[in-house]
């Protein structure tokens, strides 16, 4: 069996793998992946890995399916074996399951897996069952370079648990050939008397769309549509609405809580602020292709990708996706922040603070741990640290169906993009947007706290029974409201109030 | 009056036939195309509406490195795991399926009828349901992740169909049959195996084709309970279905993993005409 | 006959069963009388806690219960119906019968977890064929995955789709098997075909009938794959059924010790209703 | 040395299926136990076979307790009514099957093989399959199997009851012949019958069993003339003896307003209401005889049932001819009143024609 599969695998790689353009480089001679750049120097640089012997050691992985962060993982797998002499097993998981995959055997006391890829907002589920991140790689040269929101989200109480190995947040992309197009500026303003520009408002980001819905805007002979985001329930779809939610809620006037008023731990969910975030959301089902309503991020990605919507907001992916060299919309895409709002919610006074507002959403996403139950940490971390090596990480963020997006200083460069077939302006527009991300003092991170599971499960349906028409955005987000408080009484009130004082911190960028 | 019945039999059959083939070719579309083909408009016949690729199907035997999913090792896995759950299923369900047939149990309230019932009740047990307790199950007795501890699963969620099939087969078959076998001077066991057995075969296909292909679609519990050394095919095509859904290689690996059980169609059929198996479906 | 041998048969079979599952059954209950989840993933002891919340406070699961009582009767009374109009028509000579039976055999063969990703493109509401095909006639887009009534509807389709044949194949093999006299008997009063249904085929049928109707309850009320591939159970909770539901609760919100209580009552329920089921069945069907 | 049972009572729910039957059967000889569909044949043949052990009683074999000796040792041998033979096997690999079953050696087998074959005329079907026979080809087939085995207790359980009506005739006369030559005096030979006329001509010893009780027991001439109640009576006949209510009024018996002249046999008779008997035989058309209405009439055979019925009077005549009548026809018949019997309310023979001939 092995036998015939190594065959099998051995003549497709001949006939797949291109010999590789000769460079003074040693390493990407071997490793193609990284030719652009050649080794780089440091502490997990391909060298560094070379002198390490992990023979007869194997290395167990539960990643996400392939190619989402599946396919770089297994890649770089592939290649820490080949120079270390370690075996590695990789499993890949659809994204919904991991969580569950690696928490039965945590909870079961069991470690079939070394190492375990998830999303951010596990680390305070998973952190009791997961291993520090030694000194040693917290103090190192590469991890200096991680921006401090993004070891923020990698750390616990100071503690860092997950090895930065991805950044996410969410921003808008927008069609570039269409917002900037002096002809449908023109006749835009013509049909409704307001201009044409990137969406300030998610009012304006909802008119733009309802515009541009159901027409042939692009001329390939198909209908566009205005807009693709993610509404499927149980697709990470709660990120879409604190995205949508983050203009109205967040109000600089009144830190100390998102989600719950940390005072007195009361939901906020249910309040004007994020009511009208819903109402704008049940609208967009009027502007969304056709069963835009289930669309899980695959199918929002697809779609704007595919060229089939004029806006879409979400993770990197979609964007770089987007900017791929075969795609059909490479470079007639832009990206800006989220868009804001022209009313704040103020929960102190009980009223609408007038005036503009605008708050990032930090989506965190993809994190990995090393199991504290594992026999090879040692072993585990090097895999991770070489993961993201810089040589790596270079390679890694330029190819969108990996996943890999955005996290250190040196990405916000827009020489790094154009090097990858970028038209200048639209490098420029997407450092720019990210390193605004960075610096905003009002600005949202997904709840992390115990139960967080429950809590998203519970907005989730309630947004998506009002998004299908179930019930009023009020009733919808009154019943999430109510599960909330049943959760809390559940998990203890003061388990999570303790754990979003730190999510809290974050959120008015006081760290 | 008779013609129009025809017609009406013949459409009917026709469209069926349609509805079942359809996402078949569908499929097989699919799994010639690539990103653009899917995603920017509806597109059917390979070089009229769009280019074929063979990415689709090359994701099935390339590496993870390279973004495919390799699935030669997870079908032999599950090959073996179906066969081996069946086999084990068929026999110890055939003998408890012949005694609840042949013999009478009492103890306490409990019936022939109850016992049978207990058995083919496994299967109102949703997976979800048993795949927790049957990883702590696992975990303790160590056969987490590997293909014996999933035939043990297995064998719940076939014997319970084994022992329905063989239930109703014997209880067909003429219980004069086994007694003669003893008046001639047959133990119990010879009886079964001389007698009673070679006359079963028409039933022993059909549990056993039952078996295989409940065993060969499950899912969930080969995703709970395997980790990284045994991998069943369903369970690796589904880590397909990434953020990015690969509509091509998932089309082709839905029509790989049909194509052995397409023999198995074939092989009931091929009874069903010669009239052998009616006994034992009936 | 009964001889001490006897248990020589049943007991390897019964004890194996007994031996794998028991632990999972025990383990089952105790765990629905804790509250075992993500942050306390202890086996303390909480009482009937999770039974009061069931019976109090979730709705959702009274109503994906319902839910699938609903999916569940609905296809398998289009199952039996469909399968059982195949069955006749192939039983009897046709052309190309050996095709039509293997044909119509083959949905059951597919893992349905794989196969209804190929029906999520299939009805894909901007980029599937079925929407676009329909276009070309002149036909709105249907929702079919993300309208409240139409995805439940979508669900039947791909459910009918898959299991169709297994009723099939019970009913043609019953079919093949039934004794010639009843109808030679028929065919000299002169009876109508439809008559001959009525009153003999069908009759001759009902046991057949009523196990291949149950064995089909039982596996559609475990339906959970296609749903979960399909639409998640949305839109908003349009299609969760209760299995779907247990998931979703276990699995996904990791409330164990609550998960444990869904699966226990649910078993409760499941066995009390298919074994009253199974009696009407038999009292509606075969008159004695 | 004989098999010898006292007290077998089966009951496995809530009715009798065996209630307190005992016998003494001899080597060497023929019984056949008569008694309708249910009335416990097949149950107390499975019970001597040793597939059924009674609630309680026992039976005894060459003075040995039979109950102890499982089925496959008791060296027995049985014939059922469906043909069961092994269906997987060709015709000469089920004859020899008990016998390889007992480890003869293969000339021993090859023997009784042959000769079985040839008893029961099959010689030449060696290498037929099971299915390719007939019915009748079936049972002779699962005949040779018992008679090849020659064993000590022969169980034959109406074996004849599913062929059609000429095969019957012809398969009976034979096993008149197999049984007068083929078996060995050692064996005793059981037959089990619905059918009166079987056990008339097998002309063996009669066990009369109803409701799992035995009702009469006694050679076949006995049971038939001197049936000693009115269910033997119904049993041991086919069709059943008519049974008619009437009284017995000095030199006549009366009923329906018919008034037959009082047989002799019948002059000690005292005067009261009795159930009085006659053969469906004994009942012939006749101009000058009474009237009755056709209810019903069944050809079968060379025979035509009738029947009739007068008030609340129904009686079953056996015509051996074939005719046609129209269904409420009236017909005018005679009763043969020298073959009355005379039962009393409680049902026991009061008076047979045949008792009082022989005095």
């Amino acid at each position: 069996m092995k036998t015939i599969k190594t065959c099998v695998t051995a003549l497709i790689s001949a006939l797949l793998v291109f010999s590789p353009v000769a460079y003074a480089d040693k390493w990407s001679d071997q490793f193609p992946h990284i030719k652009a750049t050649g080794d780089i120097p440091g502490e997990c640089s391909y060298e560094s890995m070379s002198k390490k012997n992990y023979k007869g050691k194997t290395l167990k992985i539960n990643t996400h399916a392939v190619p989402v962060m599946g396919e770089p993982t297994a890649l770089h797998a592939e290649q820490f074996a080949k120079l270390t002499g370690a075996k590695v097993d990789v499993t890949h998981t659809p994204a919904g399951d991991l969580y569950a995959k690696a928490m039965v055997p945590f909870q079961a006391g069991q470690a079939p897996y070394d190492i375990v890829f998830g999303f951010s907002n596990f680390i305070n589920d998973w952190k009791r069952y997961l291993e520090p991140v030694p000194k040693k790689y917290v103090e190192m040269k590469q991890m200096q370079d991680v921006t401090p929101s993004h070891i923020g989200i990698a750390s616990w109480d100071g503690v860092m648990y997950q090895f930065p190995v991805d950044g996410d947040r969410h921003y808008l992309k927008y069609r570039k050939d269409v917002i900037d197009n002096p002809k449908y500026q023109k006749k835009y303003k013509a049909d409704t008397g307001k201009e044409l520009r990137v969406p300030q408002t998610w009012k304006e980001y909802g008119e733009m769309a309802a515009y541009f819905n159901g027409w042939d805007w692009d001329g390939d002979g198909e209908k566009e549509y205005g807009s693709a985001e993610v509404m499927k329930k149980d697709d990470l779809m709660y990120a879409a609405f604190y995205s949508r939610s983050a203009a109205y809620s967040k109000n600089p006037k009144t830190p100390g809580g998102f989600f719950f008023d940390l005072k007195t731990m009361k939901p906020l969910i249910n309040n004007p602020g994020f009511v009208e975030a819903l109402t704008d959301w049940v609208a967009a089902t009027k502007y969304v292709p056709p069963g835009g309503i289930n669309f899980g991020l695959g199918d929002e990605i697809g779609s704007f990708g595919g060229g089939q919507t004029l806006f879409s907001f979400s993770w990197d992916d979609a964007f770089v996706a987007a900017m791929q060299p075969d795609s059909p919309i490479n470079n007639k895409v832009g990206a800006a922040q989220l868009p804001g709002a022209m009313k704040v919610w103020n929960r102190t006074t009980n009223s609408w603070d007038e005036g503009f507002n605008q708050a990032p959403f930090f989506v965190w996403g993809w994190a990995v741990g090393v199991a504290k139950k594992s026999k090879e940490k040692e072993m585990a971390f090097d895999y991770l640290c070489f993961f993201a090596n810089e040589a790596n990480h270079q390679a890694d963020i330029g190819i969108g169906r990996f996943g890999v997006n955005p996290f250190r200083n040196d990405d916000f460069k827009a020489d790094v993009w154009t090097q990858i077939g970028w038209d200048k302006d639209i490098a420029q527009s997407y450092v720019d947007t990210l390193a605004q991300m960075e610096e905003s003092k009002n600005r949202v991170f997904p709840l992390r706290v115990p139960g967080t599971f429950e809590f998203n499960a519970a907005l989730a349906t309630a947004a998506a029974k009002a998004l299908a028409g179930q019930l009023s955005p009020q009733a919808a987000l009154d019943e999430a409201a109510k599960q909330w408080e049943d959760i809390l009484n559940r998990v203890g009130k003061d388990n999570v109030r303790k754990a979003y004082s730190v999510g809290v911190a974050m959120e008015d960028n006081k760290l | 009056m008779e013609k129009l019945y025809k017609f009406l039999k013949y459409t009917f059959i026709i469209l069926w036939t349609v509805f079942i083939v359809a996402p078949f070719l569908w499929a097989i579309s699919t799994s010639f195309k690539d990103f653009q083909s899917v995603n920017s408009k509806v597109t059917y016949i390979p070089w009229l509406d769009f280019e074929p690729t063979l990415e689709g199907w090359r994701v099935l035997v390339k590496s993870p490195a390279r973004g495919g999913v390799d699935i030669v090792e997870p079908y032999f896995n599950s090959l073996f795991v179906t066969c081996t759950a069946s086999l084990i299923s068929i026999v110890l369900g055939t003998l408890a399926a012949y005694a609840l047939s042949r013999f009478t149990f009492k103890a306490g309230f409990v019936r022939n009828n109850d016992i049978t019932f207990f058995f083919i009740s496994q299967r109102i047990m949703p997976p979800i349901v048993l795949s927790i307790p049957f990883f702590i199950f696992l975990s303790t007795i160590g056969l987490l992740d590997s293909l014996i501890g999933l035939v043990v699963v297995y064998i719940v969620l076939l014997m319970p169909i084994a022992v329905w099939i063989m239930v109703d087969f014997f209880n067909r078959v003429p219980k004069e049959l086994d007694e003669t076998a003893l008046i001639d001077g047959c133990n119990p066991y010879q009886a079964f195996y001389k007698v009673v057995l070679p006359n079963s075969i028409p039933g022993l296909i059909v549990a056993g084709m039952f078996c295989i292909i409940f065993g060969w679609i499950d899912f969930f519990f080969a995703f709970i309970l395997t980790f990284t050394e045994v991998q069943l095919l369903p369970v690796k095509v589904v880590a397909l279905n990434s953020s990015i859904t690969p509509w091509w290689s998932l089309s082709a690996s839905a029509l790989i993993s049909v194509a052995p059980l397409i023999i198995v169609a074939f092989v009931v059929e091929r009874y069903l005409s010669k009239g052998n198996l009616s006994g034992a479906l009936k | 006959m009964n001889f001490k041998h006897k248990y020589v048969f049943l007991f390897p079979g019964l004890f194996v069963l007994i031996g794998i599952l028991i632990f999972p059954i025990i383990f089952t209950i105790r765990l629905s009388l804790s509250g075992w989840n993500s942050y306390t993933p202890e086996m303390n002891f909480i009482g009937i806690t999770n039974y009061i919340r069931l019976f109090t406070d979730d709705p959702r699961f009274w109503e994906s219960f319902f839910r699938l009582s609903f999916l569940s009767v609905t296809t398998v009374i289009l199952q039996y119906i469909i399968g059982f109009a195949l069955a006749l028509i192939v039983w009897r000579e046709i052309k190309f019968k050996r095709f039509f039976r293997v044909i119509f055999l083959i949905p059951m063969m597919t893992t349905p977890v794989i196969m209804t990703v190929i029906w999520r493109t299939f009805f894909h509401e901007s980029l599937g064929p079925v929407n676009d095909l329909l276009g070309n006639l002149g036909v709105k887009p249907i929702l079919w995955l993300s309208d409240p009534v139409i995805a439940k509807f979508t669900v039947i389709i791909v459910e009918v789709w898959q299991w169709t044949p297994f009723m099939f194949l019970l009913l043609l093999a019953g079919l093949l098997s039934l004794p010639k006299e009843p109808f030679l008997a028929a065919a000299i009063d002169g009876a109508s075909p439809f008559r001959k249904f009525v009153y003999v085929t069908f009759p001759l049928m009902a046991p057949i009938s009523i196990g291949a109707i149950i064995i089909r309850l039982i596996e559609a009320s475990k339906i959970m794959d296609t749903v979960f591939v399909l639409t998640s159970g949305g839109p908003g909770t349009a299609t969760e059924t209760s299995s779907f539901y247990i998931y979703i609760k276990g699995l996904r919100e990791f409330q164990m010790g609550y998960a444990a209580t869904l699966s226990f009552t649910y078993l409760v329920i499941m066995i009390i209703s298919l074994t009253i089921i199974a009696k009407v069945l038999t009292k509606l069907m075969i008159k004695e | 040395m004989n098999l010898v049972a006292k007290n077998l009572t089966y009951k496995p729910d809530d009715q009798y299926h065996l209630n307190d039957v005992s016998f003494n059967f001899e080597k060497g000889r023929l019984y056949t136990i008569l008694g309708r569909t249910l009335s416990g044949k097949t149950t107390l043949l499975k019970t001597i076979a040793g597939l059924l052990n009674p609630d309680s009683g026992n039976i005894n074999f060459e003075d040995k307790n039979f109950s102890k000796v499982p089925v496959w040792e008791r060296n027995v041998a049985m014939v059922y009514q469906q043909f069961i033979n092994y269906p997987h096997l060709s015709v000469y690999e089920n004859i020899s099957f008990p016998l390889k079953q007992r480890k003869l050696n293969e000339e021993d087998i090859k023997k009784n093989v042959d000769d079985a074959l040839k008893t029961v005329g099959l010689v030449g079907f060696e290498n037929r399959k099971i299915q390719e026979l007939s019915g009748g080809q079936q049972q002779r087939v699962a005949l040779a199997r018992s008679l090849a085995k020659k064993a000590k207790i022969l169980l034959l359980d109406e074996p004849l009851v599913n062929l059609d009506y000429k095969l019957r005739e012809q398969l009976r006369e034979e096993f008149k012949t197999i049984f007068n030559e083929g078996l060995a005096n050692e064996t005793i030979l059981i037959y089990s019958t619905t059918d009166p006329q079987e056990v008339m001509e097998l002309n063996g010893e009669v066990i009369v069993l109803d409701e799992g009780k035995v009702l009469q027991t006694g050679p076949a001439k006995d049971i038939f003339e001197n049936p000693i109640n009115l269910k033997v009576a119904e049993i041991s006949n086919d069709p059943p003896m008519n049974i008619i209510n009437g009284l017995k009024i000095d030199g006549k018996i009366t009923f329906e307003n018919i008034n037959i002249k009082l047989p002799k046999h019948l002059s000690q008779l005292d005067n009261k209401n009795y159930n009085f008997g006659i053969r469906s035989s004994e009942i012939k058309l006749d101009d000058s005889g009474e009237e009755f209405e056709i209810e019903l009439a069944e050809i079968s055979g060379s025979e035509t049932l009738l029947h009739l019925k007068r008030g609340s009077t129904k009686v079953i005549a056996l015509i051996e001819e074939v005719m046609n009548f129209k269904i409420h026809e009236k017909v005018k018949v005679e009763f043969n009143s020298d073959k009355f019997y005379v039962f009393a309310e409680d049902g026991k023979l009061i008076s047979s024609p045949y008792r009082i001939k022989n005095g």
